[in-house]
């Protein structure tokens, strides 16, 4: 699972920040992640702790919130998530988006106006969100 | 404080890959695509370990090229398969071949998240791809991969070499290296003419359209014999002697 | 509350414009920018008030085909230049010619800045030469301008027909008006071949490239007369009867 | 020149904004217009006085704002504004800008590393900030 490929980005962007800060430990971390991909939370957690081992993050405390995603028609101003459509998806289609959030649009179009061109304002990205450090 | 783990992500990713290559122009249609996969075909055919990167996500040509895609697998990431002996990643893989109409942003994000994820392993040459034009796909490569190296494609046209010389101008006031200029479709009698500006002059071939799909066939056009002259002066002016890793 | 002013002005500044038709492909190098020239200067010959607005931003051709660009001058906005007896804006008239390197949102906005002051008057028809692929120029236009119709552009070549096929269909299913499919660069011999799916078929025609900047040469060539066949066919299957405005 | 064709864009969306909110009269607008636009200010208040005699904003109120443009590098970071780099410009480059301001990269580099990659992130637009309605 690409989770792994993930959580070692975050874990290698949390001991760039702790060595830019000085830090002697990083404690805590609060992350977010966009429902639209969909990532296997515990796999996630376990990844995250895993490669934190022998670094001056090992043992730090992980919270992972998932963010709740809102697209945004550009064309008729339609607001909706992914929940109210991923059932329509095939797998193989929820496949994709889990790897590739932006490619939504090849998938799904607007249930307002059945544009393709809207934006997901919402619910896609990884975002560090907060860390706690000892310095 | 919000921070992005992919921009990190990419730069490990690419860690082990040597040289980024990206075969770019102001114009469609002057033979990037046929350019990129014949050079990483001949590349990879010489002993280097070489992956394709299809960039231009609104059209991606390099599969059919190819004649397969095949399929990525995952772990710890997203490993390209190996498409006669490249490393293959393209949108293609997740799009499953429908339409993809994509704004600036989207596209930049794409490319951020693709090359997040792409397992590429050791490399000597990454190959990109890349559509037409100086928009968000050429921006964001510069932004992202450091040491990007540009190959420029132009045609005898009137509608290409100019604009494509500006381009060029532009990219090396910018910083960024730029490899050459090589002149696609050029009448088979004029390509003997000493051109100081290009590094290579590529002839219009008439086989090349049926040998799209067939790698083979393709190899064995004149076509692809002088992409293997470019790709000769390419090493040449990086000082890579030929099969030195 | 932010309102912009400029969306409201764009209608207004289109207000007297009856049709506008967007000259499109996945590709590029498959003649969009030759078609679309020469496709308003048929019109305009045939007396219609015709507008080219060329929004292909890092690759303007339409001037290079048309041999000059004018100069726009202002009155209450910018009044387009008359060139070959068409109104004609273009990105070259801000840029002096100089590379273009503008990231998507940046393009969409420079399509509303620009239909927002152009004073195009009472046209029968605005040509709109597109770049190629399916970005912001595409869904931004689409966005702006209600009623857009989509003439597709494609060539024979495996690397075009299916993508496009597959463009144009997505562009149904959103709601766009597709008038049709224009097959170019055609071998000669099989321009006979009926093929419902395309409005008209254009001959590879060598003469093409030396008339690139000479309006009279390009119109005598067996290229522009496949363009008018196209013209007619556009014309009939929107029940524009000839010479009738 | 152009400041009555923006002028114009401003009246219109006004006149439709009091329709839809059944306004008697349209009192008092504000406006911002971004530095790069260079806009004859008092042309375009004339203008848009004199566009709105005959309407419900007749005799309205105005105040425009110029706002200071923040440009903000995409590469290196690097923040400028237009002043920093105008006078380096000619005559035809500054009225090419002040009709298209998103052309600014084609004549203007990032001072920090060169790149034409850069954002307005400020000082370009034509806002309608504020109206005063009576209804
Ligand atoms: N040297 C050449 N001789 C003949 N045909 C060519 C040559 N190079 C490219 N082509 C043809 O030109 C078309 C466009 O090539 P492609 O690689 O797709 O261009 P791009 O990627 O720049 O859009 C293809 O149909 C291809 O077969
Ligand atoms: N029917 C045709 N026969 C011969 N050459 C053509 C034909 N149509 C276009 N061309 C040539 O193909 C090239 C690309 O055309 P262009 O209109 O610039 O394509 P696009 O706008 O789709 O990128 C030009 O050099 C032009 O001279
Ligand atoms: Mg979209
Ligand atoms: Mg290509
Ligand atoms: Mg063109
Ligand atoms: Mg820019
Ligand atoms: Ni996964
Ligand atoms: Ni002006
Ligand atoms: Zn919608
Ligand atoms: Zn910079």
């Amino acid at each position: 699972m690409h989770e792994w490929a993930v959580a070692e980005g975050v874990v290698d962007t949390l001991l760039e920040l702790g060595k830019k800060e000085r830090a002697k430990r990083i404690v805590r971390v609060k992350l977010r992640v966009g429902e639209l991909r969909q990532i296997e939370r515990d796999l996630f957690e376990f990844a995250l702790r895993e490669l934190a081992k022998g670094t001056i993050a090992e043992g730090m405390g992980v919270e992972v919130e998932v963010e709740r995603s809102v697209m945004c028609c550009r064309v008729c101003g339609f607001k909706w998530s992914f929940d109210e459509v991923k059932e329509k998806l095939g797998e193989e289609e929820n496949e994709a988006i889990h790897f590739l959030p932006d490619i939504l649009p090849v998938y799904v179009k607007c249930p307002g106006c059945g544009s393709v061109d809207f934006e997901v304002s919402e619910g896609r990205g990884v975002v560090i969100w907060s860390v706690e450090m000892e310095k | 404080m919000e921070l992005d783990p992919r921009r990190v992500a990419v730069r490990k990713m690419l860690g082990r890959v040597k040289r980024v290559v990206s075969v770019v122009s102001t114009k469609g249609g002057v033979g990037k695509s046929m350019i990129s996969v014949t050079f990483a075909l001949i590349l990879s055919r010489r002993g280097y370990r070489v992956g394709l990167l299809d960039l231009d996500l609104h059209n991606p040509s390099a599969h059919v090229i190819l004649g397969e895609c095949g399929a990525p697998s995952e772990d710890r990431g997203i490993l390209p398969p190996e498409v006669h002996g490249l490393k293959f990643v393209s949108i293609v893989h997740f799009s499953d071949g429908r339409p993809v109409f994509l704004r600036g942003g989207e596209i930049s994000d794409t490319i951020v998240e693709l090359l997040s994820v792409s397992q590429w392993g050791s490399l000597d040459f990454l190959i990109v791809d890349m559509p037409p034009g100086s928009g968000d796909e050429l921006l964001e490569t510069i932004k992202l991969l450091q040491g990007l190296e540009v190959l420029a494609v132009s045609t005898p046209s009137k509608l290409a070499r100019e604009a494509v010389e500006k381009m060029v101008a532009m990219l090396e006031e910018m910083g960024v290296r730029v490899v050459g200029v090589v002149e696609n479709m050029v009448p088979p009698g004029s390509l003997g003419e000493r051109d100081e500006r290009v590094l290579g002059k590529i002839r219009f071939d008439g086989r090349v359209e049926e040998a799209i799909g067939k790698v083979e066939e393709l190899l064995s056009t004149d076509f692809a014999m002088d992409v293997e002259r470019v790709v000769e002066a390419y090493l040449r002016a990086s000082n890579i002697r030929r099969g030195v890793k």
